[in-house]
């Protein structure tokens, strides 16, 4: 394993010492926790937005701390979730008496501590909501099991409902946007190696030199099948095709799109695979009305991608075209 | 035989230590069907969790179990953060005023453990969790127990119940959990939370079987 | 090789479609050529910037074109200087009369391409200056030599010679600036591993699972030396004098840092590396006004990164500040 | 002996045919000292060249080359590019009105082609380039042919010093071009361009030996 690490202990809090060092107009951190708050934290008048998971999805969270999106992000350990009294400590930073809302991506880890949080901050009479992300469609839909992750699609989460606060919406309206935006955002992710996790120090799983995974997350975890490789629009069509299958799609309809990278994949290879993201949506007469291509959700130094894409009515729109602030988001 | 408080502080020792021992075991088995950080999590929970009973291990046995507890909320985080925090609370809530600990206060612990995992995690038995370790142990310690056997020897049966019950989840799918996003490809390896368990379990059979 | 790719000529075509694609509001292709300009290229009154060379260090260059940095961007197949048809190309679309400033990386091919894309826009009368950014302190300098490589500090170059032409500076002036900055901008790289041209399949070099190269640029080639891998703080450390001990800064001395990734580099190892970088400045009392950490100046999919060091003068500060709306920089 | 029209199609065909099939052996150079890319480089030329020669074979020895010239400068990019589109543009020049080529042709064409690529390039024999394997052979090849030798034997000679100028290339340092980057690191590697220079200057040498 090869890292541009210190001790596996410290990387997380040094992590979040170079953001604030990279960014000084946009966050600070909550003085002995691993809390990213935006600058002018709270807000008056606003309300405010808390999201968070494991590290090593970098830039998210904290990445997307600032105006017009999150007020606060909590970092946990490398592909742990944070524990509750870390979420606690960044609702109460973050809350001007208007409430806060948390967006949660759907893992058992994350649903459990953002609650327990919720619980705490609801026992201090912090008004708090919640809503879970669940827009990958690798994972089969069931109500019987634990339902689908919350992957890459998160962003899109972040940035409207991000508007809809900074909008002035009440907390019940920016979590009804917010319930709206994941109503409508599907994802799927694909990779063509393992990440290593610092504190295990070995990949998290192998692949065969033509062998690709399709179907994965954000955590290293294998995906849901693997295959040869083929093209990139053949991968990519795969890819589209299994989001358009899952939610319908009429002609006409506005859409974003994001294609994102894992961590390890050049920019290069991003747009290679948007094109044919945008060729294919054309062909099925949709509207792109933005087009986001970077690494936004990653999976520490894993090569691979997602595409996630938002089916929008006006309100949305209007909320994904307002600017926004942020070190990664802009 | 019942447990006295000296055992009482052997055996946290013990399930901690080899908690921490088992580090790289259970990161490995969630390299398999999950993110590869289950050992590091407990490992952080239970390191800190030693220090903590070291500064109660004076009080009684609720408020050490409520230390242990407040410890791993705040320390180990993913999924088994908030399910192992709840089980020692629960314990805790378990042992009020109780200076040693017989058969009956094991199966109560074992009630509300359960129960308590079940509430916060929203899983069964079957789900490919630490519950399939957990549950069957409770069934056949209690049977034990109301059979009139002795703590020694339920503890025994509850330890070999929870190693085939951690054996099992080899072979099922996991329904709830980080594995669950695997389907069928989550079939074949061992959870590493129910191995987590057994490990647990094991640890205190070892203290009793001594004692 | 696994990459997300479709056939091996077609990875520049196809890339630039894919920009343009996601970024329709900031730029436009030339028609028949691997040229990316402004969309609103030529900007009548202004000095036009064009900048380039091979690809596979995206965003650069393309992701640079918009205001207040690049009008124009020139790609090469990977890691080969584009030709001077393509460069006279995009001189001739940008050029509104006041002039081109071509932004040159000091490598052979890019420097004799260039220069005969200049001189066959003079014989079209158009005026044309050029700057060679050389700011990679790992190759020592010497007359006799090539001299050194431009690698990432040549960011600081489009973004604060990009001001200069959008504040409305004549031609001398904006070169005058982009040589000012120049000369004050040291860059150090390193690397965990190689990449893969696509077109020649193979890893650029090979390393244990122990060692780093130091000092090498953004072509994949090997660098100065190899050595055992050692904790992120050393090698940031070691970078760093490097830097501090080819250039004399004084106490007080304002700067800004670019910690910028070479493609497979996860964003918290920059972030970590960034920690060390802005405590190694705090140190020697230099004042950092402005801090880049990301994916800027890339190698295909090499991990390792680079840090940048430009000394600010009143004027640069100013420049560095001013805005700039560009896919990859704002 | 001379160089007729028939034979000088034939050594650009031939030429252009062993760049393109040695594409893997410079890319394989290149990765050693530079960026992998002087196969690719000179494949894409000389592939897009071979189409341009067909549609002005009929033209003279002149249009041919200046064709080849600006097919290479406008393919190939990198720092061969420009430098082979020189040394061609040269060899061009070099030909006005000639219908055969004899010895003192090739001298001529040697040094307008050397003269060339120091003007765009500003490199000296030693500096481990293509210059390395071209500044030999003509040096061998003129001193040849000034003694009277026949073309046969004055292009076998300058094909043996372009090939010992090649093979020198692998003990000295870089000082131009990408590889002076690496410093002494680039000692103990043929220089691609030299090695290119070389097949190009073998192919011709080939098709003499033969006509
Ligand atoms: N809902 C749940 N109920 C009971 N146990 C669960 C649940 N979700 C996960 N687990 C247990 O937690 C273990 C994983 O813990 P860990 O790896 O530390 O957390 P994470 O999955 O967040 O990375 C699983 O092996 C499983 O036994
Ligand atoms: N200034 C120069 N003068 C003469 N030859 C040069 C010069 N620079 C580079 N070369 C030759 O070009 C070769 C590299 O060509 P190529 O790999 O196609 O271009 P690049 O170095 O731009 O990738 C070198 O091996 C060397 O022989
Ligand atoms: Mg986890
Ligand atoms: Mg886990
Ligand atoms: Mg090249
Ligand atoms: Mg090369």
């Amino acid at each position: 394993m090869k890292k541009i690490i210190n001790q596996v202990e410290n990387i997380v809090d040094e992590m979040l010492k170079g953001i604030v060092k990279a960014h000084p107009d946009h966050l600070k951190r909550v003085e002995g926790f691993n809390v990213l708050v935006r600058k002018d934290a709270p807000v008056a008048g606003k309300v405010a937005l808390i999201s968070g998971g494991g590290s090593g999805h970098e830039p998210s969270h904290g990445g997307f701390v600032g105006r017009g999106m999150l007020d606060g992000a909590v970092a946990g350990e490398v592909f742990t979730s944070p524990t509750p009294d870390q979420v606690f400590e960044g609702i109460k930073v973050i809350d001007s008496g208007k409430g806060v809302l948390l967006i949660i991506k759907n893992y058992s880890g994350d649903v459990m501590n953002f609650e327990m949080a919720a619980e705490m901050a609801e026992m201090e009479g912090i008004k708090v909501d919640k809503v879970i992300v669940n827009d990958d469609v690798a994972v089969e839909n069931s109500t019987y099991t634990t339902g689908r992750r919350g992957v890459a699609g998160t962003i899109f989460v972040h940035k409207i409902a991000g508007a809809a606060a900074e909008e002035g919406m009440e907390l019940s309206e920016v979590k009804r946007v917010a319930e709206k935006v994941i109503a409508n955002t599907r994802t799927m992710g694909m990779s063509l190696g393992p990440c290593i996790v610092p504190a295990a120090g070995k990949p998290s799983f192998e692949l065969g030199e033509e062998e690709i995974e399709m179907g994965l997350g954000i955590h290293g975890e294998p995906g849901t099948h693997r295959e040869s490789i083929s093209s990139a629009d053949e991968i990519t069509t795969h890819m589209v095709e299994k989001i358009l299958s899952d939610i319908p799609f009429d002609e006409g309809q506005e859409v974003a799109v994001l294609v994102n990278g894992l961590g390890a994949t050049p920019l290069m290879e991003l747009y290679i695979a948007n094109r044919k993201v945008a060729e294919l949506l054309e062909e099925r007469k949709l509207k792109t009305v933005k087009t986001i291509v970077g690494n936004f959700m990653t999976s520490l130094e894993m090569p691979g991608f997602s595409v996630s894409i938002i089916k929008l009515d006006k309100e949305l729109k209007e909320l994904l075209e307002k600017t926004a602030d942020t070190p990664a988001y802009k | 035989m019942l447990m006295n408080k000296e055992m009482f502080l052997k055996a946290l020792e013990l399930l901690s230590d080899r908690i921490i021992d088992s580090k790289e075991l259970l990161n490995d088995l969630d390299t398999q069907i999950g993110d590869s950080d289950h050992g590091s999590n407990m490992t952080r929970g239970f390191t800190e969790a030693k220090k903590k009973i070291d500064m109660v291990k004076d009080k009684d046995f609720s408020t050490i179990l409520k230390t242990i507890a407040m410890t791993l909320i705040s320390t180990v985080g993913g999924a088994s953060g908030p399910l192992y925090g709840t089980a020692f609370l629960k314990a805790s809530m378990s042992v009020k005023d109780r200076e040693v600990l017989v058969g009956e206060d094991f199966i109560k612990i074992h009630e509300n453990v359960i129960s308590g995992i079940k509430q916060r995690g929203h899983a069964e038995r079957g789900h490919k969790t630490m519950l399939d370790a957990i549950i069957p142990a409770y069934e056949a310690f209690k049977e034990s127990i109301e059979a009139g056997e002795d703590l020694k020897i339920a503890s025994q049966k509850a330890t070999d119940a929870a190693k085939e019950g951690m054996e099992y989840t080899k072979g099922i799918k996991a329904i709830k959990g980080r594995a669950s996003f695997l389907g069928d490809r989550s079939i074949g390896h061992v959870d590493p939370g129910a191995t987590s368990s057994f490990i647990i379990i094991n640890a205190i059979n070892d203290v009793i079987k001594e004692g």
